[in-house]
C-alpha cells in the first residue's frame, strides 16, 4: 500500500481544516509568547493554499507540495511563511513527479523538510520552535520503518513523537523566534509553531489511517 | 475590541486605500502583492531604499516613502513581517541601475522574508544590500539567540539612508551609513498598556491598573519585567540607563534624541519624556544636536513609549537635514 | 489612570520645559504667566498671530508656533483656558506695530479670557481683532445658548491666518481669512473612549466596551449620543452627513479634508477613516484638493476622530501650501 | 453689629477651605455635564488667593475683595475665572475704603458682584449657571433686610435661597457654558458653579455666624 495523490490532497485539506479549528488556539499561545498572529498567519496561507487546489489536483504529489510552499511563502509572511513555505518546497523536491509515495518515501520528504527549515531558520534543538515537534517526528519514522511497523501505526507513531517534543516545549526557555525575547520569561508556555507542526502530522496520521 | 475599523481582515487594504487617496501627489500604491512606491520613482542612477515590515506600526513604513527617505515600503498583515514576492516586486519597481538596499528589522520572519527576495532579485540581475537593524538593549543580544530588536534606529535610519541615496552615492556607501546607524543607535521601549491586535480582538497581554511593561517591543509582545507604575521621571531613568550604558555613549558625545509614542500614547506625555530624558543626555555630557518627538514607529493603539539614541557625526547631521517630502516626515521642501 | 507623568499639577510646566528644550530653534518659552514665542519674533509691521486654550490638545496650540503660523500661543491648566494676563503678555510680546489676531475658540471661558485680554492690551494702545472659531455640527447653534464649539477649523485657521500675516497683510485682511475658515468649515468628532483628566485621575465618562460617543468635543465632554460601536464606514457617514449638509456644501465645491485623532487613536485607523471620508466627500461631487491627517488638536489620550472640511478659494489653496516651519506642522522650508 | 475687615478675611480664608474640601465633589459635578476642572480650577484659584493673604491683611474690605478678583483672574481661567474674578472685582468696587459693612452695604457689594457676572455672562435665570444660585441669594438678601431680619438671619436665608437655587438647577437644560453642549443630556445634573456660588455664600453664613 502507499500514499496517493489523492492522500496528498485529502492531507492538505486535512491541515488547512485542522489549521482553520485551532487558528485561535494558535494565536493565544502566540500572544503569550510572541505577537499573537501564528493562527491567523497560518489560516490565511491555508486559505490560500486551497483555493490552488483546483489548479493542481491533477498534478503529481511533488507538484501539490511545491504548490503548496510557494503558497505559504507569498501569503502567510512572518517566520511562519518562510518556514513551512521551505517545509512543503523542500518535501516536494523530493516528490517530484510521483503519483504516489511508499512510507520510506515520505519518511525522505519529511526529512529532507526537516532539513529545509533547519537551514531557513538556523535553530537547533531545544530552541523552543517548530524544530522540536518536526526532528523527533522524523526520527520516530524513521525507527518505525527499521522496525516494519505498517503505515498508519508508522504515522501514528511519527504524531505522537510531534507532539510529545511540542509538550517539551513548555519548560524551555526560547533561544530563537519571538519568543527569545522574553528570556526567562518564555518558560512555562508551549511554542505555537511547534503546536502547528503536530496538528499537520497528526492531520497525516489521521487522514492516512486508511492507507496501509 | 474598540477600533475604528471594519472588518479585521480589511484593515490594511483599506488602510493602503487611504494612503493611496491621501497622498497621491507622493506615493503610489500597488495591491497584491502590496507595496507603497514613490510616486516619482524609479529614479535612473540612484540606489534604491526600501523597507517592510507588518502593518501597525505607522506611519512606518509607509508614510516614510517619497523624496529623501525610502523608494519602496511592503506592508504586511498587522504585525506580521510582509512576504519575499511584495518585497521582490518592490525591489524591481524602484531599481534604477544603481542596486536597492533594504533595511530589516531583526525579527526572524523579517529576515528570512526579505533574504528569500533577495536571493529572487539577485537572480534577476539587481544588486541587493540588506542590512538588520537591532537597536533594543531589552534584549540581550548572543550569538545563540535571535538577537536585538529592530525598533527606532530604523527610522532614523531610512532617513539617513534616503538622504545619502538622493545624493547619489553607492549602494555599498548608501548601506554604510545604515550600518554606521545601526552601529551608533541604541533604543528602550516601555509600556502602560498592551495593544489589540484587530483579528485577534483581544489586548494580546493583560497589564493591571498600576502595572508597567519595560523592555518591550514593538509587537505587544511581553517586556523583560513587568512593576508598578512609577513616576515618569523615574521610567525615563529606567529606560535612559540601559541606553547610554550600552555603546557606552560618551561625554561630548553628539546626539540626535528621538522620544517615540508607541501610538496611545499623546504628545503631552512626550514632551514631558523628552525633558526628563533631555536632562540625563546633558547629566552625562551627551550633547543633544538633533531630536524627534512623536509616534514615528508605534503599536497599534498601545500606550507607551521609546528612547532612541543615535551617536551623530557631521556626515549624519548633514543627511539628516537634508530635504525630506513623505507623508510622515517632512521639512526642507 | 496611567499616564507618563510625574504630578499632575506639574503636567503643563514640564512639558513646557520639554518644548522648550526640544524647539529652542523655533520658539521661546516663558513661565509665570505661560506663553510661548516665536523664536525670531516680534517681526516689525507684520501683524501678530496668537491663540490659546487648555493643554491637552497638543500639538495644539503650542506647536503651531513658528514662521508661517502662530507668533505665540497660551497653554491653560488641562482643559481649563489661559487667563487674561498671558494673553495680554503674549499679546505685547508678538507686537510688531501692525496689530494682533486673537483666534479664540468659541468656549464661554476662552471667551472671556480673551475678551479681558483683549481689553487691557487695547488699553495700553495695541490694536487687537479677535476672531471666534465655532465649527462643531454636533452643537445646535442658537442665539440663545453658548452657540457651536470651536474645534478643528481652528487648526487650519492658524495655518492660513499664520501665512496672510506673513505676507504683511493688514490686521482686518489676516482677521478676514479667519473669518472665512470659520464661515467655510465645519466638524464633527466621535470618541471610542474618554480621557482622564490628570488631576481627576479617572475618565470623565464611563463608555462601555460596546458604546461610542457621537459629537463628542475636545474636552472629554459627553457628546450628544451614545450608541453602539458600528462598523467605522458607518461611523464616517454619521459624521460627513451633518458636516456636509449644514453650510451646505455642495458638488463642484474644493475642499480641504482634515482626518483628526483624538490621540488615542493610531494612523492606520485614521487612513482608514480618511478612505471613507474621501469617499463620501467624491460621491457629493466635493473635490478634494488638500488634506491633514493625524492628531492635531486632540483630547489628551482618548480614542476616536473628528473630520473637518474647509470650502477652499484660490487664496485659501495658497495661504495653505505657503511655507510653515512649527514644531507641529512643517512644509516648503 | 457690622461685617469687618476681619470677618471679611476670615470669610475668604473659609472660602478656600471649603472649595478645597469639595474640589472633587465640584469636579465631579462638572464632569457629568462640563470638562472635570471646575473644583481644581476653583481650588488652585483660591490656594493663590490665601497665598495674597499677608500682603492685603492690614487693608480695607474694598482692597482685599479686588485683590481676591484679581487673583482668580489670573489664575483660575475657564469660566469660573473670570466670572467669579468678576464677582469678586465688583464686591470690591462698591466696598471700597470700608474697614466694616452694613447687611445693607453687604447686600448691595453682592448685588453688584452679581450684575458683573450677569454682564460677563450674558447669561439668564434658569440657563443652569451660577446666576441660578446667586440671583435667589441676592434677592433673599433684600427681603431679609426690607424684613429687618438681623444678620445672622438674613444671611442665613440668602445660603439657603442660593442651595434652592443651585437645587433647582438640576432639571434645567442648559443654555450657557459647556453644558449647553449636552442639550437635553445635561438635564438632571446640578451645576457645578451654581453649587460653587452656594458654598461660596454659605461659607459667609457660617463665618459671620456670630456678626448679628
Ligand atoms: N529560527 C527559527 N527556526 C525554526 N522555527 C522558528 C524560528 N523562529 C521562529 N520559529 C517558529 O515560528 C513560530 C512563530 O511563527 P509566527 O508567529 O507565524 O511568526 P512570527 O514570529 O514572525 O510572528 C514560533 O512559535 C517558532 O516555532
Ligand atoms: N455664561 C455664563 N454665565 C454665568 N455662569 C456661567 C456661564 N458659563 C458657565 N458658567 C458657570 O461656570 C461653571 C463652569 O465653570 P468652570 O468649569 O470653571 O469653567 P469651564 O466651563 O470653562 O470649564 C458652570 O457650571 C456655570 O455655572
Ligand atoms: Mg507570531
Ligand atoms: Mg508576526
Ligand atoms: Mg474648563
Ligand atoms: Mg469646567
Amino acid at each position: 500500500m502507499s500514499i496517493t495523490r489523492d492522500d496528498a490532497l485529502a492531507w492538505i485539506k486535512a491541515v488547512a481544516g485542522v489549521i482553520n479549528t485551532n487558528s485561535t488556539y494558535l494565536t493565544q499561545l502566540d500572544a503569550a509568547i510572541g505577537d499573537a498572529d501564528h493562527g491567523a498567519n497560518m489560516d490565511r496561507g491555508f486559505k490560500a493554499v486551497l483555493n490552488k487546489m483546483p489548479e493542481i489536483s491533477d498534478k503529481d504529489i511533488g507538484t501539490i507540495f511545491k504548490t503548496t510552499g510557494m503558497t505559504l511563502i507569498s501569503t502567510v509572511g512572518g517566520a511562519g511563511g518562510p518556514l513551512y513555505g521551505t517545509f512543503f518546497l523542500q518535501a516536494g523536491t523530493k516528490t517530484v513527479g510521483k503519483m504516489e509515495l511508499s512510507l520510506s518515501d515520505w519518511a525522505e520528504a519529511l526529512e529532507s523538510a526537516l532539513s529545509g527549515v533547519l537551514m531557513r531558520g538556523k535553530a537547533e534543538l531545544g530552541d523552543k520552535t517548530m524544530v522540536d515537534a518536526l526532528t523527533p517526528a522524523v526520527n520516530a519514522l524513521k525507527q518505525a520503518i527499521k522496525d516494519n511497523q505498517p503505515i498508519n501505526k508508522a504515522l501514528g507513531l511519527s504524531a505522537e513523537a510531534a507532539k510529545a517534543g511540542m509538550e517539551g516545549t513548555i519548560p524551555l526557555v526560547a533561544r530563537k523566534g519571538r519568543a527569545s525575547y522574553l528570556g526567562e520569561r518564555s518558560a512555562g508556555h508551549q511554542d505555537p509553531g511547534a503546536t502547528s507542526t503536530y496538528l499537520i502530522l497528526n492531520a497525516a496520521a489521521e487522514t492516512w489511517k486508511e492507507v496501509a | 475590541m474598540k477600533k475604528l475599523i471594519n472588518k479585521p481582515e480589511d484593515v490594511v487594504r483599506e488602510e493602503l486605500e487611504g494612503i493611496a487617496y491621501a497622498h497621491g501627489d507622493l506615493v503610489k500604491v500597488h495591491y497584491d502583492p502590496n507595496f507603497i512606491v514613490r510616486a516619482d520613482g524609479p529614479i535612473k542612477g540612484k540606489v534604491g531604499v526600501i523597507s517592510g515590515g507588518g502593518s501597525g506600526h505607522e506611519p512606518m513604513h509607509g508614510g516614510f516613502v517619497g523624496m529623501g527617505m525610502l523608494d519602496a515600503a511592503c506592508p504586511g498583515a498587522v504585525f506580521t513581517s510582509p512576504t519575499p514576492d511584495q518585497m521582490l516586486e518592490a525591489t524591481k519597481a524602484v531599481n534604477g541601475g544603481a542596486g536597492v538596499l533594504h533595511i530589516v528589522k531583526n525579527y526572524t520572519g523579517d529576515i528570512m522574508n526579505f533574504e528569500m527576495a533577495a536571493d529572487l532579485a539577485r537572480a534577476e540581475g539587481i544588486e541587493v544590500e540588506a542590512v538588520v537593524t537591532d537597536d533594543d538593549v531589552a534584549v540581550k543580544d548572543s550569538l545563540y539567540t535571535a538577537g536585538r530588536r529592530g525598533v527606532g534606529v530604523t527610522v532614523l535610519a531610512e532617513k539617513l539612508c534616503g538622504a545619502a541615496a538622493e545624493q547619489r552615492r553607492s549602494l555599498k556607501d548608501v548601506a554604510d551609513v545604515c550600518r554606521k546607524a545601526k552601529n551608533l543607535g541604541r533604543t528602550m521601549g516601555m509600556a502602560l498598556t498592551s495593544c489589540t491586535v484587530p483579528h485577534v480582538g483581544k489586548p494580546t497581554f493583560d497589564l493591571p491598573e498600576d502595572q508597567m511593561e519595560i523592555g518591550i517591543g514593538i509587537h505587544g509582545e511581553p517586556g523583560r519585567v513587568r512593576m508598578p507604575l512609577k513616576p515618569v521621571d523615574e521610567i525615563v531613568e529606567m529606560l535612559m540607563e540601559p541606553i547610554i550604558s550600552d555603546i557606552p555613549y560618551k561625554s561630548g558625545d553628539e546626539v540626535l534624541l528621538f522620544v517615540n509614542g508607541m501610538g496611545g500614547t499623546p504628545l503631552v506625555e512626550l514632551y514631558i519624556i523628552y525633558r526628563k530624558a533631555y536632562e540625563i543626555a546633558n547629566k552625562h555630557g551627551l550633547k543633544v544636536v538633533r531630536n524627534l518627538i512623536g509616534p514615528y514607529i508605534t503599536s497599534l493603539e498601545m500606550a507607551g513609549t521609546s528612547i532612541t539614541l543615535l551617536k551623530m557625526d557631521d556626515d549624519m547631521l548633514k543627511l539628516w537635514d537634508a530635504p525630506v517630502k513623505t507623508p510622515g516626515l517632512r521639512w526642507g521642501v
